[in-house]
């Protein structure tokens, strides 16, 4: 066990399969050399060799295209893609090629490709480096969605992803790569070392996809979040001193329904939050999963605390993003009703 | 000379009731081009891309310094396929129009690519097609039923029902599956021929599209990506003229040849007459030489014709002259092969209506088998169960439950 | 009054439009000297000319592109995008720059660009010609999308789309080019001239952005639905014997929520349908609304009733389109719980 | 030769604690390159693409048939504006690093290309400019205040505090709004000539990337649109030999000039010293002439140097040597320009250091106006009431309800 930041976790999940498995490579932009603008492929270079490692065009679609032929040749590309916010050039080779080849070709063909890309906002990126746009892709029959919360699920899921032979769409939260946020950002920054979901094994380890993780148990209020969300959630069901029981999906897509169902069965009420815009968000789904599997159980209706339904601007940062205040509110309407 | 700015808009040569005008055609004289050491450095080769490397000439002798000298049974290998082609898709075309099939694509008129280039691949080469390239399939001896079977959606369909006719693959003959989406699959191949390399094998990828789809952002990335790293690939062009029902000047042909393309990136281009099945043997031989001793990539592009429509759904009649294929001044590129055998005395007009009627034979046959397997109407018929297989590796639990409830409602009455 | 098909109806929309105001041109693949490949364009060349009606290279980036730089000079850019399986390589610039050129310049820059293009399956078009994407375009904030199901409101809409400021994506369910459906493939084809909504003025009208419409009325059932499926929900309801009332959404965003309120406060009963996929598809965000605003009326859970979460296989098209026994069943359902 | 194939890896000339070596860059002669007329045809001027336009010569003379022969008044007022871009950025920099706003990028070494393209360009000639483009901003008379309020996301920022730093727009002097995305701007500038020639106006657009950028998909779409049409629009292609970490290489600039990038499309490239303000004025005026009668889009590819870092996210210290840029062959465009005027006798190092201070002072000035609209941690605030605004036109219904609650939020205790 060792103290790991999630940016440290997720370079060692790549240290570790690319150890393991001789046909996983590393492509993207400032990927190699460089070793990443947040630093998570760094040192992948100088151990593993530029034909591993690889820096990029700057091209996502061609990131995407290349590393789907090489999937089909065997190897198992990870592509990182510089933000989230550019991974629409891409788009195109994600939806119509990577996630409908096995589709296509009746089982014969598949890539086993992972995308990784920072997402969110908090970092003062303004509304081209802050996006989240996980909803467009949960959307897209073939391909996996993640967005884990900390370093220890980070390593565990990365492994698991490059492992997989279904493509991933691996999301992280760029505003906890070196530290648990609360959604307060008056408070000074804190690490990961304080956290347990810090302690992460050098060691290959996975946490499976698909499963949901209960990070907190309660049995007045079910909140499903996941990603930074987790840890605001956290704090706002805190303040506000209701029971919540805080679910983080961390798989997006398959989502794990079970875990849901059975939380909302038992608390009867249910607030769904992320940062990602509202309108046809991921929190839909949720929504709609949740009242049709739970519609019995539920006392008042389903809450989604989210991002507004704008770009995410500059200035006002933390007006948009869905702090504590926001999230107690939702908590408390939740509480409030019927 | 001064002018207002304008709008430049590309006119083809000849609308419907005009008279055909191939003139904006560059040719050169068979034979006339330069054959360079395949090693060569690219920007010595430049001429490569704006002239016209022909083999045969008029009098249909192969002649000239890309002359590859093809033994007998190789010619006539590449003739017998490209009439096996021409039989099959003329089979297809018409089981489409008697409502066997919902959808036909034609490579008439452009047979010389797929078997000429074929030809001079190696096996363990893995080819990216797009849809006009059924003669890649055909020579690698793909079944024709299994691509009949395809074509029909049934129950011997390689891909299980989920795509649109001639959408094909063949992975034990290393033939990738078609994409409906255009071009989508040239930065793949770029991504292959890089695996090919990252792991030291000696497999070159190649890859082909039409005039139009040059226009594709995969285009760009595919011809970046292979330059930049010097990928082991071939990427085709095929330039039949046509792109549904524009010309190729909209997709910027009429300045400058498409072979011309990856110049600005250092990438060798060859332009090559499209119907002529030794040139085109040649000129792939030599990317193929060039690609595996670690040269780097080559851009070809065909200059050929669109002999049929755009597919079935299409009716040329509307936008150019019916009788444009017939003034081509390439020719039939069969035709060309066929003549070149007689002229050698490998042939005659009495084998060549023996091949064509034996072909039909095996066209028919293959037919009768295909259908063995079922058609869009009569059984047996895929299960469609199938629809919630390989979107995943694993069906998940989501689509379980929505095959169970396709299968409980196709159980009940409405 | 004459009777229009789709076709028609569409193509006389840019007819007056582009009569009406020289600032309106026309681009896409095969729109100009062709007319198009479902000909909506049929003819506008011809009268309007080649500077206005022009044939584009085969790049839906580019036509985007060029299409926005257009509208940033004062024109106004109709652009077709031959399927909307085709859309993708422009995603970028739809996502990136046309929806959010008012919002990241303060309001300074705006290119009132429309993107017409055919969705939907029912034409044996398998997995790439039988799409409906609107789920992914309805999550961009700063776009609105709009299907319509029939020929009076796809004129009327569009003359509306055309004149709007705001960027909109106009998605034309190619199944019901030429004639309503049902949702029985086994039926002889209808002409739209047998068809109320197939009576189409000549002139100028416009269908307002943002109106929902109720298409029956009813007390038993709310049946929220859009494009094709307005026509099977109908002969579904009528299958079933109940009584509902059917609301054509028509524009998907902005969402007109108070006809389903209303409705859904009288019915205390509701069903989605589209023929995208289910998961984060279009429906999940009306169930979502709909659970928010009509919680405390409704009797049973929301039920949907969508393509299933898999491409659109071109063997089982009439197994994978959400047909009137699927919508019969939904229905039955809905009637059946609690 | 003949080897296995193999994975070619671009690699910079020198990395951190090399020595630099520009040996790779090919440079001609300053006055060394003709000077077509504008309105050559495309084919007859390849040469343009692979050469060096260059007029100042080592001993800061104007020589050749590029020479734009301007008058003193203008060479000095390039210089001020060149001063000026220098001071605006050295300052935006330094309160960077103050934390007083969030982030900057300079244009350090590259102000030759903005000040010296815009001279050369028309009031009416609509720009879609890179991030590196603060030049054209400053030079057509943008207020330094307003920048800074932009980079400030104050009260006074034309953005409404949407977009990050550097990210400005003048509709008023025909400059469109930056993106974040990369090369985005290429297509809408085509586009936005393209229908300056369907209104049949004699107004040109004018668009910048970097070399990364070229590799993107808007790059392509760019050239082939406004090669199709002949559209009037001048593409730019600023290479400052690095793309954050990665150089210019890794954009397939290895082997032949981005210059060279259209002409497999017939659109004329130009290569000019991007350090040379003559240089720049002369081959735009070139381009714009070309465009504006009717003759088509040029590509022009600046050769030149990033100064600085790529951004104050950035630290090139990791991945180049610290001392390239000033071994870097082509100098500092601003030093060049200033060396020619001192030699023409139209300057004095007097002028210059005055020059200097008053600049320095001007920026000063306009500093403290804006930080009086409020900075990042000081009011006047920006009401975050704006952030529901133009979205669309109206606030759509949805957009108040999530207004009101974030303003009824705001009035509550947490
Ligand atoms: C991304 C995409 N856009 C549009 C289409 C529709 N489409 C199918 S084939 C075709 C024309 C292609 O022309 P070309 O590349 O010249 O190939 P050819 O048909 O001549 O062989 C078009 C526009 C498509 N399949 N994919
Ligand atoms: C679509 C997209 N991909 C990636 C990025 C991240 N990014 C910002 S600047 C940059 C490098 C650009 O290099 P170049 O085009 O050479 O311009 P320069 O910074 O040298 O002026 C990258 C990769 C982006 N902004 N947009
Ligand atoms: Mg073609
Ligand atoms: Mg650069």
């Amino acid at each position: 066990m060792s103290q790991m930041n999630m940016i440290q976790a997720i370079n060692s999940a790549h240290d570790i399969m690319m150890e393991k498995d001789p046909s996983v490579v590393v492509l993207g932009q400032d990927v190699g050399y460089f070793g990443g603008v947040f630093r998570c492929t760094d040192g992948l270079q100088e151990k593993y060799g530029e034909h591993r490692v690889i820096d990029a065009p700057i091209a996502e679609g061609g990131i995407i295209g290349t590393a789907i032929g090489m999937g089909i040749n065997g190897l198992r590309p990870v592509a990182e893609i510089q933000f989230a916010d550019y991974i629409y050039p891409g788009f195109d080779q994600i939806v119509s090629e990577l996630s409908r080849l096995r589709y296509r070709s009746g089982g014969e063909f598949f890539s086993p490709v992972t995308i990784r890309t920072p997402c969110g906002g908090g970092i003062r990126g303004g509304q081209t480096h802050s996006q989240s746009p996980e909803g467009i892709f949960t959307h897209i029959s073939g391909i996996i969605t993640v967005m884990p919360s900390n370093p220890y699920d980070a390593k565990g899921l990365l492994i698991s992803a490059i492992e997989s032979d279904d493509p991933v769409v691996f999301f992280e939260p760029k505003r906890i790569y070196n530290g648990p946020f609360d959604g307060d950002p008056d408070k000074p920054g804190v690490s990961w070392s304080s956290h347990p979901m810090g302690e992460v094994p050098q060691d290959y380890y996975k946490v499976p996809l698909g499963k949901a993780a209960v990070v907190e148990e309660g049995d007045e209020l079910t909140i499903i979040c996941y990603g930074t969300i987790v840890h605001v959630a956290q704090a706002a069901a805190k303040l506000t001193g209701v029971r919540a029981e805080i679910i983080d999906v961390r798989t997006l897509f398959p989502l794990d329904i079970d875990t849901l169902t059975k939380s909302v069965e038992k608390t009867g009420r249910c607030l769904v939050a992320h940062e990602a815009t509202r309108f046809c968000g991921y929190g839909a789904e949720l929504v709609a999963t949740v009242q049709q599997e739970c519609f019995w159980h539920l006392e008042a209706p389903i809450e989604r605390v989210t991002g507004w339904d704008t770009p995410y601007p500059h200035a006002f940062e933390w007006k948009y993003f869905p702090g504590q205040k926001r999230l107690a509110a939702g908590i408390r309407k939740v509480m409030e009703a019927g | 000379m001064t002018q207002k700015p304008y709008l430049h808009i590309p006119h083809p040569a000849a609308r419907p009731g005009e008279a055909p005008d191939f003139s904006y055609l560059e040719l050169s004289d068979a034979g006339a081009v330069d054959r360079p050491p395949s090693d060569e450095r690219a920007r010595n080769i430049e001429y490569l891309a704006h002239e016209l490397v022909r083999v045969l000439d008029d009098e249909h002798q192969a002649t000239g310094p890309w002359d590859p000298s093809l033994d007998k049974e190789i010619l006539l290998k590449a003739l017998r396929y490209m009439v096996l082609t021409r039989a099959y898709d003329d089979r297809m075309q018409r089981v489409q129009r008697q409502g066997k099939i919902s959808f036909y694509m034609q490579s008439l008129g452009e047979e010389a690519v797929s078997i000429g280039q074929g030809l001079a691949l190696e096996p363990g080469d893995m080819l990216f097609p797009s849809y006009r390239n059924q003669g890649l399939f055909i020579l690698r001896g793909t079944e024709l039923v299994d691509l009949m079977c395809q074509c029909l959606s049934n129950t011997g369909d390689m891909c299980k029902g989920r795509q649109m006719p001639v959408m094909y693959q063949d992975p034990a003959r290393n033939i990738f599956t078609l994409s409906g989406n255009l071009a989508t699959q040239y930065p793949q191949a770029v991504g292959w021929a890089m695996g090919s390399a990252i792991k030291g094998e000696k497999h070159i990828a190649v890859s082909w599209v039409g005039d139009g789809s040059t226009a594709e952002a995969d285009f760009h990335y595919a011809l970046t990506f292979a330059a930049v790293y010097q990928a082991p690939v071939i990427l085709n062009v095929v330039n039949n003229q046509w792109a549904i029902s524009t010309f190729q000047g909209f997709a910027g042909g009429e300045r400058r040849p498409f072979a011309a393309r990856g110049l600005g990136l250092g990438m060798p281009g060859i332009r090559v007459d499209g119907n002529d099945l030794l040139a085109i043997y040649a000129v792939t031989r030599w990317a193929t030489e060039r690609a595996r001793n670690g040269h780097g990539p080559t851009l070809i592009e065909h200059v050929t014709y669109r002999g049929g429509a755009h597919s079935t759904s299409d009716d040329p009649v509307r936008y150019r002259p019916q009788d444009e294929w017939a003034a081509f001044p390439l020719g039939d590129p069969m035709d060309r092969l066929l003549q070149h055998l007689l002229e050698l005395g490998h042939w005659s007009d009495e084998k060549q209506t023996a091949l064509e009627e034996e072909t039909k034979m095996v066209v028919d046959d293959a037919w009768k088998e295909a259908i063995s397997f079922g058609t869009m109407t009569e059984p047996p018929f895929l299960d469609a169960q199938l629809m919630f297989e390989d979107v995943y590796k694993e069906i998940p639990d989501h689509l379980k439950k929505q095959r169970d409830e396709m299968l409980k409602l196709a159980g009940e009455k409405s």
